[in-house]
């Protein structure tokens, strides 16, 4: 048992925002009940259709990509997805994006409402959509978190998703922690660009030493519970980051180049840990 | 839509048949579940070296033929164009290599449920899932007759096989190497009308389903076309795939070319909206 | 030719920093007088025996190095390396990095008084060996610019050299520019990890498309010349960025992969250009 | 040092001899430059497939025989023992494969200058330079007396070709499958003192490199060891594979396992400070 902000989690292994579909597509190579828990993408507070193609380019460092955020929007989660993921008996974490503060306070008195959320996340940094709130100073990332936490009830906490930057990492993670955060999670697609130009988010293997450096950061300066997130592929990455502190890891693109890899990682984790009983 | 498996499938045979190679895998799990028009993805690199990959987007291709062979009872046939890296390095893999695989994956073509008579489509590699359903078509006692397209001799799939599948087989190709000298969409409303067909189904690229589409509203048929957009999971996970669609109810929707195609009622498909590939 | 901060330049291929050893290795693999510049591994006032093993980890996202910059100290330099260089008939582009302006400043002066400097790179964010200085901020960048501008004679421009980070890059740039900075370098390794935790730089195919888009960033907001640095191995990567607006490319780890690579795209390029015409 | 060539080469044949690969490579360039003790660095992956490349460390390999076949002048033999990734990926190759290759790399073993008694010790597939060696040394009428030691049988390399190249040959297993059970380091002394050797060249595992230095030493011997560490670029760009030795000038200085090695004298190398491997 993993516990996280007062959670009690089946695992250390947590699907990441965007990389497990509506969580549907995933349930066909694992239960999610036995995941640590499911992050949806990053829901907002009007329906989004994404934006043109290609929303996808290969590279050997991870994918560039640039989907625009396309979701369906908080009223069409909570009617259509949350329900089916609750009947799975996993645990759901609820990642949200907002063109402004007004907008995060709206979709977390909703989510606030809505039973059965196991804990919000917030994207503060989506690295493309430059319509959509980026919290690029710390005290950003304080004011975010304060506005979402005094909209939810007690037992539902925020996880404060933070962009791998090392210069601010920390200060980041801090402020989140004092606006009421009860877990940050280190580790996000990073600002990159497509070769036409526009903006995009690099994620995968080139995430994975980045984020680790700035989970040691944080990890060494905060007593805050640490959701370590980027390049996660193989039991040793999670090792690699359960030993330098992280309470638990987020499998992100790793499911869209093999989607067992969450399944995988959980049962490798389990055995492991039968091992060292 | 089936429940897919994602296995590390053996190359029982390969084998070149024009600018094609065919192969035949040992995938437990992924003929038995196939139906004609869905399709597996290939993860390019050698099963369990995940640090060896730069790949990390699927390779789709069409599950062409399921039969039982070599004391298996479903082994799995592709047809490979190699084009790209992907394909290149699939397309060289020999007997007794490993490589994982996810499928069956996507819809299927439907069926009718009236033994109506029924014109099938299709062009280059992607004629592949055209002859299981052809046989499914015929136990369904449905008059088929065959359209197949290719740029040339080498590029023709099946074309003696056709023959006997169909009661009557069109071929075209564009140098003119066989068959008529041209496109499909020069004959296909004269092969409709010959037919007088109720479904049409079709596979290949967009321009072409376009035409096939708009051929079959303009004879009052159905249409069933299988897209190939460019992919990235093929899993439902990523929405890199959209295809702008029209729902049920008349409104413009996007659909997931992957998990919600590849096949799609050419009459829902919003092609003057489509990037072509 | 190539006109960069007042210098013509044979190719607007450079070598970057760090990645070309003393540059007698290189020119095993092609004469350094056809490159755009060799730019040295950044020189300290003191000599450094760099840092414990391992100091490579390879990942497919890049190499994790934590080299601890090790060099023979301004004065070797001059005494032994720099002679050898002009030799070349190749420009000269010396980086440096300190441990604080003072040191910054002595740097300056000497490689101001010696003859055959063709530039003066500054290395303000190494990415590990922390008793260096690193600029933080975007007017720490400028005080560094401004103390070695002054101490440099007309026609050794200085080259500021950027971490990719797209939320200060603009400002650091333009701070630069203001201090006197004859162009900007937008590229340089990421602060990332080793496995066992020590603070490492993160160099090769990850750093592209995030200093593709710092890159696109900076041309879009100033009109300094801009040097592209980050995950170059291919012709293609070269006419991406020159193509945005860069003035010249900085190819660093690919030559620890390929040592003829600098030499290679220098030649696809010239051989591209003479199409052109 | 000779100047390297970077080349693409191809696989002339592959043949398994006991637990190694014996590769033969058409490399122009690389054997006609070879003296005994250089070495290659070989890429992983196909050659011009720079986006498939995950493993961007090179991987060395010492050069074995240099010898006309099938028709070219200079072919070069390799030996390789698959341990990880690189060396799995050498040792499939086929008849025909490619690979790039740079070599000669690295110092070669100093001849002596008179017709002085020499002993020859090698472990695993570091025995493969030495058999060059002795002909070289025979050339020069130096008396030849060679060790060879392995972890077992199938790891003896050309125990039989040994017995015609050198004077006297001791054998030394681990397991005891062949000659003596034990390590070099249990002989050595004995070796060394029947066959009054003047000068010692020795290739293997640190702690062995060190024992017979050692010994030589004891014997007031000269040693050429040629080490093996971890390298990455091979060819002194990186500065990833440092050596602590003591300079002409009994200064202590750092040298490049690559460039400056793979061989040194071994009463130069601080074997102390040095990390074994
Ligand atoms: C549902 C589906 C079924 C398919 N079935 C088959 C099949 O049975 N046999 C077969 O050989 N190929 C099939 N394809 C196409 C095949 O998946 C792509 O060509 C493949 O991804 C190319 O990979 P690559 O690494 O070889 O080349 P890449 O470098 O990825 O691409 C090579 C060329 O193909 C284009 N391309 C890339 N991806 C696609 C795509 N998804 N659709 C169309 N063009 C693309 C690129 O623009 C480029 O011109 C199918 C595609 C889909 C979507
Ligand atoms: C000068 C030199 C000459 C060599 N000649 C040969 C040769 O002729 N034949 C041969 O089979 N191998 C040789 N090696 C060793 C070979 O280069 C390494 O074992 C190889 O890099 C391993 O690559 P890999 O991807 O197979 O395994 P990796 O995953 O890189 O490593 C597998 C194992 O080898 C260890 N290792 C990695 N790099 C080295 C290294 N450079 N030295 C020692 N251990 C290492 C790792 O710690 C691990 O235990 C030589 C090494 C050097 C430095
Ligand atoms: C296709 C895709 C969609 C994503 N969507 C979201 C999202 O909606 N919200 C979010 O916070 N992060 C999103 N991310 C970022 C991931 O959750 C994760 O932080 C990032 O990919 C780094 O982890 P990885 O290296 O394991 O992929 C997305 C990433 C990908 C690849
Ligand atoms: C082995 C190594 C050593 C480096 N040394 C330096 C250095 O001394 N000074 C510096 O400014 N950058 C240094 N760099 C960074 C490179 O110059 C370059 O900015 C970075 O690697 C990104 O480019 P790349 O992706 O082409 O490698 C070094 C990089 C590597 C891999
Ligand atoms: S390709 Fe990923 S959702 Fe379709
Ligand atoms: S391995 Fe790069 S300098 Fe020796």
């Amino acid at each position: 048992m993993t516990e996280l902000a007062g959670l009690r989690l089946a695992s250390p292994v947590v699907v990441a925002a965007g990389c497990g579909g509506t969580g549907r597509e995933l349930a066909a190579y694992g239960a999610l009940a036995e995941l640590g828990a499911f992050t949806t993408r990053s829901i907002t507070l009007e329906p989004r259709s994404g934006g043109p193609l290609p929303r996808f380019v290969e590279t050997p460092a991870g994918f560039v990509h640039a989907t625009g955020l396309p979701n369906p929007g908080i009223d069409g989660f909570l009617a259509t997805e949350l329900p089916w993921l609750l009947q799975q008996r996993t645990r759901v974490v609820v990642s949200v994006a907002a063109r402004s503060l007004g907008d995060l306070v709206e979709l977390a008195r909703r989510l606030g409402s809505a039973p059965g959320v196991s804990a919000v996340e917030l994207n503060l940094a989506p690295p493309e959509g430059d319509d959509l709130l980026v919290s690029r100073e710390p005290f950003q990332v304080g004011a975010a978190v304060a506005a979402v936490h005094r909209e939810l009830p007690r037992g539902v906490p925020v996880l404060a998703k933070l962009r791998p930057d090392v210069l601010r990492v920390v200060e980041a993670a801090r402020s989140a922690v004092e606006a009421g955060a009860e877990a940050v999670v280190v580790g996000q697609s990073l600002p990159a660009a497509m070769p036409d130009g526009r903006d995009a988010g690099l994620s995968g293997p080139a995430v994975g030493p980045l984020a680790l450096r700035c989970l040691t950061e944080v990890v060494a300066a905060l007593q805050v519970p640490v959701v370590a997130c980027g390049g996660v592929a193989t039991a040793e990455d999670v090792r690699v980051r359960l030993a330098a502190g992280a309470a638990a890891v987020q499998v992100g693109s790793a499911l869209l180049h093999d989607p067992t890899t969450a399944a995988r990682l959980v049962a490798a984790l389990a055995s492991h840990e039968g091992e060292r009983r | 839509m089936s429940v897919p498996v994602h296995v590390t499938g053996e190359v029982l045979a390969s084998k070149r048949i024009g600018a094609y190679q065919h192969l035949t895998l040992v995938a437990p799990g992924v003929g038995e579940r196939f139906r004609p028009g869905t399709f597996l993805a290939a993860s390019i690199g050698a099963p369990g070296d995940i640090g060896g990959r730069t790949r990390l987007g699927r390779r789709a291709l069409w599950i062409h033929q399921v039969r039982p062979l070599g004391g298996y009872a479903a082994t799995v046939q592709v047809v490979v164009e190699p084009v790209g890296p992907g394909t290149r390095w699939l397309a060289a893999l020999e007997r007794g290599d490993r490589v994982e695989v996810t499928g069956p994956l996507g819809r299927p073509f439907a069926l009718p449920k009236e033994p109506v008579p029924t014109v099938l489509v299709g062009e280059g590699y992607a004629a592949a899932p055209l002859f299981a359903l052809a046989e499914r078509l015929r136990e369904r006692e449905c008059p088929v007759t065959l359209v197949l397209g290719a740029a040339d001799d080498a590029r023709l799939l099946n074309a003696l096989e056709a023959r006997r599948t169909a009661r009557a087989v069109t071929v075209v190709t564009r140098d003119g190497s066989v068959g008529t000298r041209g496109e499909i969409a020069d004959v296909i409303d004269e092969v409709l009308r010959r037919a007088d067909a109720d479904v049409v189904y079709a596979a290949g690229s967009t321009p072409m389903l376009h035409a096939v589409a708009r051929a079959a509203e303009a004879h009052g048929a159905w249409s069933q076309t299988a897209l190939e957009q460019p992919l990235t999971c093929a899993t439902g996970l990523c929405l890199g795939c959209p295809v702008p669609v029209v729902g049920e109810d008349g409104v413009a929707r996007t659909a997931r070319a992957c998990a919600d195609g590849p096949v799609l009622r050419g009459d829902r498909v919003r092609w003057a909206d489509l990037v072509g590939t």
